[in-house]
């Protein structure tokens, strides 16, 4: 599915939930989702898919090629990590970031892809990422991931020593989920079975922002009738489930040093609507950018423990293709 | 930065009903072998299993009767932090096998508290992000295999 | 082969230069000597015929039992070890003996083995193992070894607590190298082809238990007109290629308790003779114990690398039959 | 007790005709792999490799630039001592790779400087009995596989 240059892909993550609950799942029958979504290009994470990493055996490799080629997919790109905390009590020095690069790149190169989605390389070793990459003939992302913004210092920092460096094989891999503009309904949905009121959420989702400190927003909260349910929300609200306006200048600057994107999502609804993320302004960069690629869906919604992967996939795949169409995403 | 551990909604995978197992051998049962899966959503290194208890029925195993079997390698509860290179799938359960005896048939109240250093999550100097694992369920003593 | 309730076998062990020197040789190729040899049973050590240890895979184990099975071979015993020094840095404690005894007692039962020549057990172990060796029900034999005799303390001290605990589940595996009288005549060999005067090397054999220092000896060798070639042996001699007289009386003491026997031996000429080792005593006081059992023929000729096992092994155990059925062993 | 190191005489099977090939990734040539048989009769963990040193035509290669590959496993010079878990058989080669930008094809002087500890040959506290795998052999640069 390339829709002026751009190309759907599936993140294979998006299955996690099955892929650990049931044993019974197994990679050809993720395989069988993704051709079921009827998109050629994915994505495999090593450290979820394979019973062996960084290094998986050649079984396992030869298994993910094997069921692709047969439903006639293309292994994208490869999901790795930097498990530089692998040796207890050990501080990870360069050569524990160049070895678990090294290592994915190597497993990258035996699955057929020519992405790797990076786990962390220090700064100074990007120039080292750039020339293996080369030699490997394997691009480096390193994804911009929540809690990161675009416009942080640390990614900009990481822009500048792109443009420095100037090879081609180095970019980002910005992750959609740095533009939660508020929880996906399903995180609301918990907190509503727990007993909050939706109209003290919509007013923490509101005040998140207005510069009141997390005890604030419960005062104001508990001023208003709200207890338990809505300070677990407040808590999230300010930890793990963070939200705010989504930084669309900070990413327009990344479009120039982008590999491909990570299309992450927690939630399309029945009339594909997803108040999350602003995807139609998110698109309408990327395709202003001028950019071909690949876009690849990644369902992040197994949080919520819904076992609803594949249909929230087909929502997200048409939500996207209606947008890049010209249609309206909302 | 937070000092939470994660705990991820998988918590069904971590002891599944046919996870506990008596093991008898030639002079009969000597105890059991529990099953158990990661509650994350990739698989970890057993090196970054920082904490380990097990109790059965209420009463504490003790560490030095824990033998766990991972892709057949047999690991002492001490040995773990150092099996750097044994990489636990989320589709392979982690074996962990306690001969102190062998257990009555019927339900047994299984508690494991687990705790994993996730490797890639540093934080700062010797500080990592942190998982929770732990589990607690009824389970069925199957029969030996 | 079964001579008065004397059964013998054949350790793999002595094919060791070939299995670590030649790729092509497998372990059905192993098997297939042992079968042209003539003996039903075997005993395999696990270090040096598995890829993984001290728990071999599932595939090692089925291949190796399939081999037997095909061949009309019964894997009788199981060589283990106790690697207490595999972690680096670490001071072994009891948990490192047991976990290795309990590795190796499971890796048995897989074989279908009743014998394990255990790694090293400390004494006050002995009960657990006399305990594990029930429930596994496989045997638990202690290696008795160069440069150990059957008189020393350590030995006599742990027949003393096989006694007292009474297990008929325990006992010793007598290994015939620790009556080395002389040096084999391969080992002779080599030091005469580095130009070493055969009557200055008897002169050495001779002396080795005088009272002489290793230094006294060289002196008056030197005298005799020896020079590197014959230090080279006296050195020898007097460490790992050491030998004396044979410990028989202490042999006697280790019978009642013994499991099973490492026949060991490094040369049997053409003439089936081996002055090494005094094999018609050996055999005779084994006979007169009334021991009913295993006799495993453990060729270590290897040392000299002559890739003779095959024909070495074939030398030995008709030289042990001829003895075991009263003719003369030289 | 002796504190001579044992050599077994395997020692033409550490550095065997075929072990040193050229690795050729998609831009030419980045270095050599060279495989390393153990002269020892039975196999051990790569855990007690006590010394290692690598020559090639008589440079000695610097530490970080080995990587070693065991079953898969990647495992740096430094992590060799911790890795208790991987077993290195006598009859598979444990296998370094060499990024150094490559040898020129023809003949090179290999040299290995191996030293081993007898993991159940205990001494005294913390002695072990020690095993000698050194070798050096003329080898011929293998094509990239
Ligand atoms: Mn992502
Ligand atoms: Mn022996």
């Amino acid at each position: 599915m390339n829709i002026g240059g751009i190309e759907q892909g599936v993140s294979l993550y998006g299955f996690d939930q099955r892929w650990v609950e049931d044993p019974d799942y197994t990679i050809e029958d993720c395989l069988d989702d993704v051709h079921e979504l009827g998109v050629q290009r994915f994505e495999l994470v090593g450290a979820v898919f394979f019973d062996r990493y960084p290094r998986p055996s050649v079984q396992e490799i030869d298994r993910v090629r094997a069921a692709a080629d047969r439903r006639g997919l293309v292994p994208f790109s490869y999901g790795g990590y930097a498990d530089v905390g692998r040796i207890t009590g050990h501080e990870p020095v360069d050569e524990d970031y160049i070895l678990d690069l090294t290592a994915d790149l190597m497993t990258a190169v035996e699955l057929g892809c020519h992405h790797l989605r990076a786990g962390a390389v220090p700064l100074h070793l990007l120039p080292l990422a750039a020339m293996l990459a080369e030699q490997y003939d394997v691009n480096v992302g390193i994804e911009v991931h929540a809690p990161s913004k675009p416009s942080d210092p640390d990614v900009q920092q990481m822009l500048a020593e792109f443009e420095r460096i100037g090879s081609r094989r180095l970019g980002f891999v910005p992750d959609f989920g740095c533009f939660i503009e508020r929880p996906a309904e399903p995180a609301l949905a918990r907190y509503l079975a727990a007993g909050a009121d939706r109209r003290l959420l919509e007013f923490v989702i509101e005040n998140r922002h207005s510069g009141m400190t997390e005890d604030e927003v419960f005062a104001r909260v508990r001023e208003q009738g709200g207890g338990q349910a809505e300070r677990m929300a407040i808590s999230d609200f300010f930890g793990f489930l963070s939200f705010g306006p989504a930084d669309l200048d900070g990413f327009a600057t990344l479009l120039p040093w982008t590999q491909y994107f990570h299309s992450k999502f927690y939630h399309v609804d029945a009339q594909l609507e997803d108040p999350t993320i602003p995807l139609e302004k998110l698109l309408g960069a990327i395709v202003a950018s001028g950019f071909r690629g690949v876009l690849m869906s990644e369902y992040e919604g197994h949080a919520f423990h819904n076992g609803d992967a594949l249909e929230q996939l087909r929502r997200h795949l048409l939500l996207e293709r209606r947008i890049l169409s010209g249609g309206s995403g909302r | 930065m937070t000092t939470t551990y994660l705990k991820l909604p998988y918590v069904d995978s971590v002891l599944r009903p046919g996870a506990l197992r008596a093991v008898v051998l030639a002079r009969g049962p000597v105890g059991f072998t529990l099953d158990i899966g990661l509650n994350y959503y990739r698989g970890l290194p057993l090196s970054t299993i920082e904490r380990f208890e097990l109790t059965v029925d209420g009463e504490r195993i003790a560490d030095h009767l824990l033998l766990f079997e991972h892709d057949r390698t047999l690991l002492p509860l001490s040995a773990l932090a150092q099996a750097f290179t044994e990489f636990w799938s989320v589709k392979k359960p982690l074996r962990v096998r306690v001969y102190q005896g062998g257990l009555a048939s019927g339900d047994h109240e299984v508690g494991v508290t687990l705790v994993l250093r996730s490797p890639y999550m540093r934080l700062g100097p010797g500080a990592w992000g942190m998982i929770d694992g732990s589990a607690s369920r009824t389970l069925t003593l199957q029969e030996a295999e």
